[in-house]
């Protein structure tokens, strides 16, 4: 079993140096949209290998780690999503080198096309 | 491997401190100051797991993370505008 | 200011005082005597694995049906309080909707939310959690709901019924106790099975279900009161 | 262990009795009281900690039979159990007079509410 | 060996916690507060599975799962509000 337990540590500390990266991420990175990348994506990845990595060092408690993994797969997309849209929502500022905003310009153009319907 | 237990005691107790000393400075706005209040009881929650107590965290887990805060939204949200005093 | 140096004093006093507290605290070594009751009787007497439940649900199960009450005083009082700018019909809200992916994920977790909650409060006398905290989960399940979509309409009624239901239930097994068992929420008036399995530990599920229930019922009706109140 | 997390608590408690008495808005007094309620239960699930003991619930790693042992005192984690549950109807209840008083007056610095002062 | 990974992936999760607090009390606008709320709560479930490895016991991991559940709710509810939906 010892291959188990050094595989188990090292999909730990993979793991935790995933949730690091997306701590670092979220300190260096210049504006929300890129922050919210690299703080929900890169700690989401992390911890499913850290769940791994238990689940390794410890197989009986297999059936829940999973759980919490699925559970972890369900609600992390959503929350950054809505997130995300609150930020672009209540209008925080881009940086300079983020150019392309699909979603302002999606709402642009519906509007202008319901206002030459309505003219 | 109780050395990493308080380590990891340490560390939660000097988050809880700083997200605490955030929660009452008068200068902030009030969605800053009720986000560190939660993140004061959700730190806490970890607190409790590490003193050996499940049940306890447990209930600070079920209740410091969707209801308190949204009671608190909810009535920020009511009272906009009537946050200068 | 005055204010502020009399405040500052206070603190000094009580920080002076929490600490010649903290100083003179040293940690025990030993249960004490209650504690050892506790730790070497549950199992045997009560059938529970979890000393914590054996203690709120059995051992002061009085002050459990107290807190109850306390707890639902707390949710009617919000009721009289917000009830006059109570919402009548289903007025036409300007808020921005909640979106596809809100609404669709909310039809996929709620009933994990609502099964992990009665997972909780079924196995509350062998693994952490039980009644406070399933309710807390069941309510957290109604919050969802009503993140998802603020103007649906709930049914306070059956709300209503379950609380009322669960709590006489609950009273009407404690008054139970008392002419099959021991006394007043004695646990043994089932019989206590094999320990370590599901069905075991007397009625200590069965009372921290309806626990559960009642307390899930009472703050889904706090945060539907407060969320229909509507006077801008 | 249960030194650090008792310091934490009392300072906590310093920390939210602070908040609540200088600040005169109702909704930031709140908070400073949900503070000072968080480090009362750290302090008193602090008391109940023994080192080198593990939690009071019985399974396959804490046989039945070394239960005096090696488990802490469970009294407290009953009694915090309890508090913070009633904590968040106070909570709850708080909120709703602040915004019934909101609607009332306008305003939620408390030092405009006269009527009971004398 | 397995002791001492576990002690390094625990200093890594802590200084993941340490990053996500400074960009707490930092953040320019409340939304980059919030997702450090994210970070930290999902940094937590680690600290729990880490707790649950040295302790050996297998009932700490329900706080996790209760975690891993609910914990999302508060961060909708901020971004509810952030957006004026609530």
């Amino acid at each position: 079993m010892i291959v188990f337990d050094l595989l188990g540590g090292l999909l730990l500390v993979a793991g935790t140096s995933f949730l690091l990266l997306g701590g670092l991420g979220l300190w260096r990175m210049p504006d929300i949209y890129n922050r919210i990348q690299a703080g929900t994506k890169a700690t989401t990845l992390g911890t499913l290998l850290t769940l791994a990595g238990a689940a390794f060092l410890q197989p009986t408690w297999a059936l829940k780690l999973l759980l919490i993994g699925v559970f972890l797969i369900f609600t992390n997309p959503l929350s950054s999503h809505l997130l995300a849209r609150a930020a672009h929502r209540s209008g925080a500022h881009k940086t300079a080198t983020t150019v392309v905003d699909h979603l302002a310009e999606d709402r642009t153009a519906r509007n202008t096309n319901d206002q030459g319907e309505r003219g | 491997m109780s050395e990493l237990l308080l380590a990891m005691s340490l560390l939660l107790s000097v988050v809880m401190v700083g997200a605490a000393l955030v929660a009452i400075q008068p200068g902030r706005s009030l969605p800053i100051i009720i986000l560190s209040s939660g993140l004061v009881s959700l730190l806490a929650s970890v607190q409790y797991l590490l003193l050996a107590a499940p049940d306890v965290a447990m209930t600070e887990a079920a209740i410091g993370s969707g209801l308190t805060t949204f009671l608190f939204f909810f009535v920020l949200s009511r009272v906009r505008g009537g946050d200068r005093g | 200011m005055v204010r502020h140096l009399f405040v500052l004093l206070l603190l000094t006093a009580l920080g002076t005082l929490f600490f010649a507290l903290q100083a003179g605290f040293s940690p025990d070594s030993e249960l004490n005597q209650v504690g050892r009751y506790y730790a070497s009787h549950t199992a045997q007497d009560l059938g529970a694995a979890n000393i914590v439940t054996a203690i709120i649900v059995t051992y002061r199960g009085l002050d459990t049906l107290g807190e109850v009450t306390v707890l639902f005083l707390a949710s009617t009082i919000i009721g009289m309080v917000l009830s006059k700018g109570m919402q009548k019909g289903g007025k036409v809200s300007d808020l921005p909707p909640a979106g596809e992916l809100l609404s669709t994920g909310s039809r996929l977790l709620v009933p994990l939310i609502l099964l992990l909650g009665c997972y909780v409060f079924i196995n509350g006398h062998l693994t952490p959690g039980g009644g406070f905290q399933g309710g807390a989960i069941l309510a957290s399940a109604a919050l969802m709901l009503l993140l998802a979509d603020p103007l649906r309409p709930f049914n306070s009624r059956f709300i209503a019924v379950v609380e009322s239901t669960s709590g006489l239930l609950y009273v009407v097994i404690g008054v139970l106790g008392i002419f099959v068992a021991g006394g007043f929420l004695d646990n043994r008036i089932l019989p206590l099975g094999s320990y370590g399995t599901i069905f075991s530990a007397g009625a200590i599920p069965i009372i921290y279900t309806l626990i559960g229930l009642k307390v899930g019922a009472e703050f889904s009706s706090m945060l539907l009161k407060l969320s229909k109140t509507e006077e801008r | 262990m249960a030194d650090i997390a008792m310091a934490t608590g009392f300072i906590l408690i310093l920390i939210g009795i602070f908040g609540a008495l200088t600040n005169r808005n109702m909704l930031r007094m709140i908070v400073g009281f949900v503070i000072a309620s968080t480090g009362v239960n750290l302090v008193m699930v602090a008391v109940g900690y023994m080192r080198g003991r593990t939690a009071p619930i019985l399974d396959d790693a804490v046989p039945v039979a070394d239960a005096v042992t090696r488990i802490i005192d469970p009294l407290p984690q009953a009694l915090v159990l309890t508090a913070i549950v009633i904590g968040l109807g106070v909570t709850a209840l708080m909120l709703a007079f602040t915004y019934r008083l909101f609607v009332t007056k306008g305003t939620l610095d408390i030092s405009k509410f006269r009527e009971l002062k004398w | 060996m397995v002791e001492l990974l576990i002690y390094l992936a625990a200093a890594l999760a802590g200084a993941a916690v340490l990053f996500a607090l400074a960009r707490f009390i930092k953040g320019p606008v409340a939304a980059d507060r919030v997702v450090a709320f994210d970070v930290i709560t999902i940094a937590s479930i680690t600290g729990i599975v880490l707790a649950a490895l040295a302790e050996q016991r297998e009932i700490y991991l329900d706080v996790a799962l209760v975690y891993a559940l609910l914990s999302f709710l508060g961060v909708i509810v901020i971004a509810r509000y952030l957006e004026r939906g609530l």
